[in-house]
């Protein structure tokens, strides 16, 4: 794999404000969504981000399209710091990074056939010819698997997984380089989640893509990125090449999501680690490493320090204080 | 919590004033109060302004409307120009009468709307909802001075049960008390169906049915206590309106109301009590809406007034 | 036509419905009266309203009194003489005494004036009426002497009138203004007891009055009931006793009742479409007659006016010092009036802007039926109701109420003088914009004497002037109708809605 | 253990529109045995939660009971009045439902919705009630639950208050509890505690439960027997090892190998083509057919249940057994 | 990917069983009374207004006073006029001035909601979408409009720009625009969080195409249901406007103003104000019925 990384995400920022006080101007909490995340997307993977409901993985994708305006941090898409960027640039900047969304049902205009649905972005970008755009639907709607005929249709008459075959058309026509994929296929049943996937794959090799794939299915990431990121409450807390996370998990938290997901077979009993207590809120994180209210491993640094993300092995980074050891001894031996 | 109240007060401040600014110039474009009263005898030019500069008229309209401000702040509207009573008294003699009409009003409301809306709702499609919702119509379908002045005919004239009008014992309050009622129901009807609708999808309802309790104790105490809220809103709201007067319904019934008194000064010019009469239902209605706000949270413990929460 | 006072008999109600019982039984010596409105205000030098007047009258009184014939008579003074042109005595009634318990007297009278015409009384649209006098000077407990600034012909008409009232000085002094305008203390023959804004007025019998033997009621309380429908169901209902201002389409109903009579009486007020002259084609006299032709006044008194109302040449009523009966409306003429049109060069399917009160059912039905009249001489008139008083009070002053509008005068002194110096003189704030120079000098003329004898003759002239200039489309005098219940006895429906209660009794 | 606490012959439930028929669940059969979790898989829209309602009475406005009975050993739930149900539900049969975030109203506190299902069964103090309601979240492990009777549910996590239904629906002693995707919203790591939580109970007090799920680990985790559902009918019944090991019908098979393994490295998962049919829409025969690709002529009629080797599969493969079906 | 076998399957699927159109239309009447009701009532108004010169039996401005108040008949005996419901105050035909009166109401309805719609939708869109300084803004304005009494309102429009039914239709229109961008607002602000506005904007959409394409057409079936909700109560406003005496000229025939002027007339000529109370009555009540049913459709949850 050629190391050249499209995007970059450097300690990624979205807060949102609680408003208050006298005339709601002031602002009294913060959620902090997102809080201080970095990443590297290198051309042509597929960088998995997982994590509990709520974690922001959503707010992290949108953020990097600019759908939200980002507190704080770098997005350096082939160079260019998105985030700099005049309103105008960054919706024609859009042509190269695209969305797919969760639910199928809710990201299609209901109201809009699906010729137009699909149609839209290539509208945006100003290709003004009709001719040409009609062309380009009916590639990239066969492309998806769907038919001329289904082209006139309204999304209500459609099934979920072809709604995402739509989605997805709608993502590509535009021929973007990367798409952000947040979590396409979770809202979809087991037997058509699979035709999503295959597809998508299909569609990777095909134009090179690079996806982010935003999915709390551990199973799912597994099959499908080469590169993932656990998040938990705003940061990332591991980011490994799949193998090595799923072989040896290092962050405690990562250790137990992998332990809960539900066997494959009723005679593959796991241990399970049953983490105590429930997520906490985001607008009111616990000091030190936000995990370590649940954490089976909690020692007393953690309660006070923020650990923070460091390299543990080669392709394998850490945000825990157990591997403190561990960061040095790479430090001294790698030159990063 | 605190921060909120005062908030919306000072919001309240802003369209007090300019509705101040707006009633004081619109109505200045209506006509001449002093002409009004010379609507007989001998209005000589001098007489005219004489009277004109005993009510102040006779100052720039800026030095008018500062004198009229600075009353505000005071609430001194100044006095009438007819009654030459402070028009203060004039609002607090109606209080009573506005009060009980639209208390009366929005229970004979709450008596058809609710059972209606909520039968509909729990048989909807069938013939009860077909008849219940033709029957919530009827009331906002029909001119409310036809639907009073019909009451009367009927009730008083024809059948002698009730009294036709004034503001005395009760049974005076029934015939005006029904007229509003069904003009209010109509549309609450049909919220009180719509929310019921809503809720009776929501799990919970099922996760109620589930625990074995009667469809009844379903209904009401889980679908209804949820659909109330909604309906809080409406009849909050309303029931600002409704002090603020129904002056049709006033009228038909010789009703002492605020609505009579801002009318009748309407009529007459009498900028003082219109501008003061007007300011005051603004104020009411600010005021009735910022109490509606704050009582979703004993219906509602979900609700906690403060943040972003503002509709 | 009818006389005032008289009373119909109700034909057919008895026969057709049968016998209803009179809903009114125990009620002693009192009556409840519907009224319409009442003035907020019982200050008698701070109002104009005929609503005032309607309870007002039963409390107050002046110098002058005026019967319900609107014969002038000695009221609270004896009697009265011009000593010279400048003052005019009177002699006052003694042993005369005010609710609360106060002597009237001398004193009580210059106080009166002096607040009339003091800072108080110029805050109030009454001092413009009696801006004649000058000053009262007592000369002595039961004589005073009114001194004039100027010649007044009408000033007995108006002593007689709200303004000149007399009020008790030690209760307006002690208790102030604002305390005397919501309890009210006079003279009369009932005393004010109670009173609640905008719903009732009870008045009780004054033990004191010095009409011996007067009032013969106990009580009298006037109910505010705007709306003409529910004041008729509360009659119907027995809830009150008489009805004020009946609309003439509830007449049949009042008629066809058994235990109800129907009242009517002619009033000052005329009402009529004036013209303004200023704007084509109405600058021209024979396009205001040809519209006086064209329209069949009789038709609109007879059909939508059940024959309530009376025709009328001028601007007044007959009740009018100065209404000339020698001259008689104009026919309705519409070849006449088509001819006048065409000399005037007047088109076919001009338009035409009439604007009327809004509020006014009745004179809606008549301005549609003038609408079909103009209409058959080929005018085409737009009728734009409007607010009341917008009308009164911006549209017609400022002469933006079309080429007619609806106006209705009462002229309360009973003398063409207030109407025709209010209307035909130029700059008056009801007359926008007509103006002819014999006109106005007939005014001055009479307004320069105090003999009525040469004023008559004056005003002869001047209603044959106006006659031909036709600055108006002169429709009616009002009548007013009254539903009294039949236990009432002696009431007789006043012209301009002072009700005289004291001789009222119950059966 | 053999002993059959519900039976369900033959249901048939559907919407009645002006007497012309759609089923939605189309004629299943299967019962239910004293302690054991029953599996119910499937699609979504394919029954599952229709069925599970039906067994309580709940199906919404518009779908009615068409046909076929559910039985306990002494009654027949088809002859039921309301009444009749009011007393079964919650008291023997319980119901938790996918959406903890919206199964508790949310305008009574936690305590208040407990003591209610108790209040309504049992004829007990209201203090009594209080006290079995505390009990209760103390069983299904609720942190602080003094203090928890009194919160509103706004105030819990959705783990929390999966766990207050628990509570609910166990505290009258249910013999059946039905779950209907009971950990779908939830997350991973509460998901397991869920999960964990009730296995624990069931075995502390032995009671059935339905769980219905179209998440194969969570069957594999937690059932003892699984039914497998295909746009409204069963078409495969086995003991969950079973099921797993030797998958039978072609439907059963797609779903097994269209799940990405974590142990299991594939470029492409296999998938099943097509979609569910949708209901009043259904195909004659076989409605597996057309996605199906092992389908023939024999495929246009429909197959009754075969039993092979203790299972059940609706499909003519095996209509003579495993032997042929192996291909 | 795709198998041909699964997109037949899904063609068929798609495909709405056939109906005869008698057959879905007994359907709809029967599912749907009071909407079937109501879209008769409205209909039946409709043409009344659209094809007045047709329908009605005389000329609504033809009058005479000898035919005042005539009472309804069927009988043809002298060979003059019949009026099948009665003559009105001043001799006309109140069958006639029905029939046009449709118009008037319908106008005034119509119209009046053309205005608030029109304001009301702008100002939400811009409200709910852009939110901030501008939601402030537009809100308080609301907030005043809504405290600022209607009569007043109408008093200074009429005596600044004079009278007439289009100044009618104007009053209303200022005035109850409040209702639509309240509920626009709301709905934009829940609209803005779906997640295919969101790819509206992902996918590089100005912000006025999103608004055009993408939240307009999904706010446009409640502004429909609110509108008719609001025709019909804007003709019941028109009727009161007449009896506070400002509604139109009388000569026009308005159910309103029939209603107001004849109301003297309740207990000696009942059909003056009975039949145009019943007019006003079915019409109101068929744009109700009509309103509801729209909504149940769009969405059976909707509040208002
Ligand atoms: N517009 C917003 N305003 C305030 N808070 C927000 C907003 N959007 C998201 N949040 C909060 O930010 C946090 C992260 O949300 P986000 O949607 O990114 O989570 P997620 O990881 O995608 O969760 P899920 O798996 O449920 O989709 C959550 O706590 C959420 O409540
Ligand atoms: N109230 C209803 N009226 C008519 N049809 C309904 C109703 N509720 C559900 N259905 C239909 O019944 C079928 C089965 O629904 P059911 O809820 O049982 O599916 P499910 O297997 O539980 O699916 P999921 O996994 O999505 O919960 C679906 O096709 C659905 O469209
Ligand atoms: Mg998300
Ligand atoms: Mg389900």
């Amino acid at each position: 794999m050629t190391q050249n990384p499209i995007l970059q995400v450097q300690d990624l920022k979205k807060y949102f404000p609680i408003k208050g006080g006298v005339f709601g101007k002031k602002t009294l909490k913060q959620v902090k969504a997102v809080d201080g995340v970095s990443f590297d997307v290198f051309e042509g993977e597929t960088f998995g981000i997982v994590g509990e409901s709520g974690c922001g993985k959503s707010t992290t994708g949108r953020t990097i399209l600019r759908l939200l305006e980002p507190t704080e941090g770098k997005i350096l898409f082939q160079g260019r710091d998105i985030a700099e960027l005049s309103k105008n640039d960054m919706r024609k900047l859009r042509k190269d990074i695209q969305i797919i969304f969760q639910d199928p049902f809710a990201s299609l205009n209901p109201r809009m056939k699906i010729q137009e649905t699909i149609e839209e972005p290539l509208i945006n970008f100003g290709v003004t010819d009709r001719n040409e755009r009609e062309k380009r639907v009916l590639e990239v709607a066969e492309q998806v698997g769907l038919t001329k005929a289904q082209l006139s249709r309204f999304p209500h008459e459609f099934s979920g997984g072809q709604r995402q075959r739509i989605g997805i058309a709608r993502a590509l026509i535009s021929k973007p380089k990367l798409i952000i994929a947040d979590e396409p296929v979770s809202a979809l049943d087991v037997s058509i989640q699979s035709q999503v996937l295959n597809l998508m794959r299909d569609l990777q090799k095909e134009f090179g893509l690079t996806y982010i794939f935003i999915s709390h299915d551990l199973s799912v990431v597994k099959h499908f990125c080469d590169r993932i990121g656990v998040m938990y409450l705003g940061k990332m807390v591991e980011v490994a090449d799949k193998n090595s996370l799923y072989d040896t998990p290092l962050h405690p938290y990562a250790e137990a999501l992998l332990s809960a997901l539900p066997s494959s077979h009723p005679l593959q009993k796991k241990q399970r680690i049953i983490l105590q207590g429930d997520v906490p809120s985001p607008s009111n994180p616990p000091s030190g490493c936000t995990f370590h209210p649940r954490c089976f491993k909690c020692l007393d640094v953690c309660k006070t320090e923020q650990p923070s993300l460091q390299p543990v092995h080669e392709d394998h980074l850490v945000s825990c204080h157990l591997y403190q050891g561990a960061k040095e001894q790479i430090a001294t031996g790698e030159s990063r | 919590m605190i921060a909120y109240v005062i908030r919306r007060l000072l919001h309240t401040v802003l369209v007090v004033f300019a509705i101040s600014l707006l009633i004081f110039f619109s109505i200045r474009l209506t006509g001449d109060p002093v002409t009004v009263m010379f609507s007989a005898g001998e209005p000589t030019k001098e007489a005219i302004e004489e009277v004109r500069r005993n009510l102040g008229l006779d100052q720039p309209l800026y030095v008018q409307y500062l004198i009229f401000l600075k009353g505000l702040v005071t609430f001194d509207f100044g006095e009438s120009f007819r009654s030459h009573m402070p028009v203060m008294d004039l609002i607090m003699e109606r209080a009573g009468a506005t009060l009980a009409l639209a208390i009366g009003g929005t229970i004979v409301s709450i008596l058809i709307a609710f059972p209606v809306g909520i039968i509909s709702a729990v048989k909807r499609g069938s013939i009860v909802d077909f008849f219940g919702r033709i029957f919530s119509l009827i009331g906002i379908s029909f001119p409310n001075f036809w639907l009073g002045i019909m009451l009367i005919l009927i009730f008083a004239v024809n059948l002698k049960w009730l009294p036709s009008s004034g503001f005395e014992g009760p049974q005076h309050l029934i015939l005006p008390s029904i007229t509003l009622g069904m003009i209010l129901s109509g549309i609450l009807a049909r919220l009180v169906r719509s929310s019921m609708l809503e809720v009776m999808n929501q799990q919970y309802v099922s996760t109620a049915k589930s625990k074995g309790i009667s469809d009844w104790a379903v209904i009401i105490k889980h679908a209804f206590r949820n659909a109330l809220l909604p309906t809080i809103t409406f009849l909050g709201l309303q029931f600002g309106s409704l002090l603020g007067g129904t002056v049709i319904v006033e009228t038909i019934f010789s009703w002492p109301g605020i609505g009579r008194l801002i009318i009748d000064a309407i009529n007459q010019r009498d900028y003082p009590v219109i501008q003061g009469g007007v300011i005051f239902l603004a104020v009411i209605m600010v005021v009735v809406n910022l109490i509606v706000d704050l009582s979703y949270s004993l219906i509602d413990p979900r609700i906690k007034t403060g943040g972003s929460g503002r509709a | 036509a009818c006389s005032s006072g008289k009373s119909e008999k109700s034909s057919a109600g008895s026969s057709e419905k049968g016998k209803e019982e009179n809903p009114v039984k125990d009620r002693g010596n009192e009556i409840v009266i519907g009224v319409t409105a009442e003035p907020q205000n019982w200050d008698p030098i701070d109002t104009f309203l005929l609503d005032w007047s309607t309870v007002a009258t039963s409390v107050f009184e002046g110098l002058v009194d005026r019967t319900l014939d609107l014969k002038l008579q000695p009221g609270l003074a004896e009697s009265w003489e011009y000593l010279d042109d400048n003052t005019l005595q009177f002699k006052l009634r003694k042993g005369v005494q005010f609710h609360d318990g106060e002597p009237f007297n001398a004193d009580a009278v210059k106080f009166t004036f002096d607040r009339l015409l003091g800072p108080e009384g110029q805050k109030g649209p009454q001092y413009a009426n009696y801006n004649s006098i000058d000053h009262v000077e007592i000369v002595d407990e039961y004589t005073v002497n009114l001194k004039l600034k100027s010649k007044d012909p009408v000033l007995l008409t108006k002593l007689a009138g709200y303004g000149a009232v007399i009020v008790p000085p030690k209760y307006v002094q002690e208790k102030g203004d604002e305390f005397f305008n919501n309890n009210p203390v006079g003279t009369g023959p009932f005393k004010m007891t109670g009173y609640k804004r905008d719903q009732e007025i009870v008045l009780e019998k004054n033990p004191n009055y010095w009409k011996k033997g007067l009032p013969k009621l106990d009580k009298v309380t006037f109910k505010v009931i705007p709306e003409s429908s529910t004041r008729l169901a509360e009659l119907q209902t027995g809830k009150i006793d008489i009805m004020k201002r009946v609309e003439v389409a509830q007449s049949k109903t009042v008629k066809e009742s058994s235990f109800l009579e129907l009242k009517d009486v002619g009033t000052p007020t005329v009402y009529s479409m004036r013209f303004d002259t200023a704007k084509k084609p109405f600058d021209n006299k024979q396009v205001r007659q040809a519209i006086n032709y064209a329209v069949d006044k009789d038709a609109i008194i007879k059909d939508i006016l059940s024959g309530y109302g009376k025709s009328i040449s001028t601007y007044q009523s007959e009740l009018s010092f100065g209404n000339n009966p020698d001259l008689k409306p104009y026919k309705y003429d519409p070849e006449k009036a088509k001819k006048l049109l065409k000399e005037a060069g007047v088109k076919e399917g001009t338009q035409i802007d009439l604007f009327i009160p809004g509020n006014d059912a009745t004179f809606k039905e008549i301005a549609q039926a003038v609408s079909f009249y103009l209409e058959e001489v080929g005018l085409k008139l737009n009728i734009n109701s409007v607010d009341s008083t917008t009308l009164i009070s911006d549209l017609i002053p400022n002469g933006k109420a079309g080429h007619m509008y609806r106006q209705g005068w009462g002229g309360w002194t009973l003398d063409f003088d207030n109407t025709a110096y209010l209307m035909y003189s130029e700059g008056q704030k009801w007359n926008p914009s007509f103006k002819d120079a014999k006109v106005a000098e007939l005014l001055a003329a009479e307004r320069s004497t105090v003999d009525q004898k040469e004023r008559e003759k004056i005003f002869k002239e001047l209603t044959e002037v106006l006659y031909d200039l036709a600055p108006e489309l002169n429709l009616y005098q009002a009548v007013d109708l009254y539903a009294v219940n039949k236990r009432v006895q002696n009431f007789q429906p006043p012209h301009e809605d002072r009700m005289r209660l004291e001789e009222v009794s119950v059966k | 253990m053999v002993q059959k606490v519900l039976e369900i012959d033959k249901l048939k439930v559907g919407i009645n529109d002006d007497g012309n028929k759609i089923a939605i669940v189309n004629g299943i059969s299967f019962s239910l045995q004293k302690g054991e979790t029953l599996g119910i898989v499937g699609e979504s829209g394919c029954g599952k939660s229709m069925t599970s309602l039906s067994l309580m009475g709940l199906l919404p406005p518009g779908v009615e009971w068409l046909d076929g009975d559910i039985k306990t050993e002494s009654l027949h739930f088809k002859d039921f009045k309301k009444k009749d149900w009011r007393k079964i539900r919650g008291k023997r049969i319980a119901m938790i439902f996918q959406e903890p975030m919206s199964s508790l109203n949310p305008v009574y506190t936690i305590g208040k919705q407990i003591m209610e299902m108790i209040l309504s069964h049992e004829n007990i103090s209201k203090k009594q009630a209080r006290e079995r309601a505390l009990e209760m979240l103390k069983l299904v492990g609720i942190p602080r639950p003094e203090q928890v009777l009194d919160e509103y549910p706004y105030q819990l996590s959705g783990g929390m208050r999966q766990r207050v239904m628990i509570a609910i629906a166990l505290s009258c002693n249910p013999e059946i509890l039905i779950a209907d995707e009971p950990t779908t919203a939830l997350d991973v790591t509460i998901q397991a505690q869920i999960l964990e939580l009730m296995k624990k109970l069931q075995e502390q007090l032995n009671m059935s439960i339905v769980l219905i799920t179209h998440d194969l680990g969570v069957v594999a985790e937690m059932c003892d027997r699984v039914i497998v559902m295909y746009a409204g009918e069963i078409v495969e019944e086995a003991q969950v090892v079973e099921l797993f090991d030797r998958p039978r019908h072609p439907y059963t098979k797609g779903l097994l190998s269209s799940l990405p393994d974590v142990n299991e490295e594939k470029e492409y998962l296999s998938s099943i083509p097509g979609v569910v049919p949708a209901p009043g829409k259904m195909p004659a025969g076989c409605r597996f057919a057309a996605r199906c690709s092992f389908a023939h002529e024999r495929c246009k009629n429909t197959p009754p249940l075969f039993e092979v080797n203790g299972s059940k599969v609706k499909c003519w493969l095996y209509e003579n057994g495993d032997s042929e079906a192996v291909l | 990917m795709t198998t041909l076998q699964q997109q037949v399957q899904e063609e068929v699927a798609i495909l709405p069983k056939k109906r005869t159109f008698l057959q879905s239309f007994w359907r709809f009447v029967k599912k749907n009374p009071a909407g079937f009701i109501g879209i008769l009532l409205v209909l039946l108004s409709v043409s009344c207004a659209l094809f007045s010169q047709w329908i009605a039996p005389l000329d609504p401005g033809k009058a005479s006073l000898s035919s005042r108040l005539s009472p309804p008949s069927w009988a043809d005996d002298t060979g003059k006029s019949v009026f099948l419901l009665g003559a009105d105050q001043v001799g006309r035909d109140l069958l006639s001035r029905i029939i046009y009166g449709a118009k008037i109401s319908l106008m005034v309805g119509f119209f009046g909601v053309l205005i608030s719609m029109i304001i009301g939708t702008i100002l939400g869109l811009i409200s709910g979408y852009f939110g901030k300084w501008m939601d402030d803004l537009i809100m308080r304005v609301a907030d005043i409009q809504l405290a600022f009494p209607f009569i007043l309102f109408a008093i200074v429009i009429m005596s600044v720009l004079g009278t007439g039914i289009w100044k009618i239709i104007l009053i209303l229109g200022l005035t109850y625009w409040v209702g639509f961008a309240r509920l626009i607002r709301g709905q934009v602000i829940s609209l803005k969080e779906q997640e295919y506005i969101q790819a509206a904007k992902a996918i590089g959409g100005t912000q006025f195409r999103i608004i055009r394409k993408h939240i307009l057409p999904n706010v446009m079936s409640s502004i429909l249901v609110l509108g008719t909700m609001y025709i019909a109560e804007f003709i019941l406003l028109e009727a009161s406007l007449t009896f506070l005496g400002l509604g139109v000229d009388p000569t026009v025939p308005s159910w309103g103003g029939m209603l107001a002027d004849s109301r003297n007339y309740v207990t000696t000529a009942w059909w003056t104000a009975t039949f145009p109370g019943i007019a006003i009555m079915l019409t109101v009540l068929g744009f109700n019925l009509l309103g509801d049913w729209l909504r149940d459709k769009f969405d059976p949850n909707m509040k208002m």
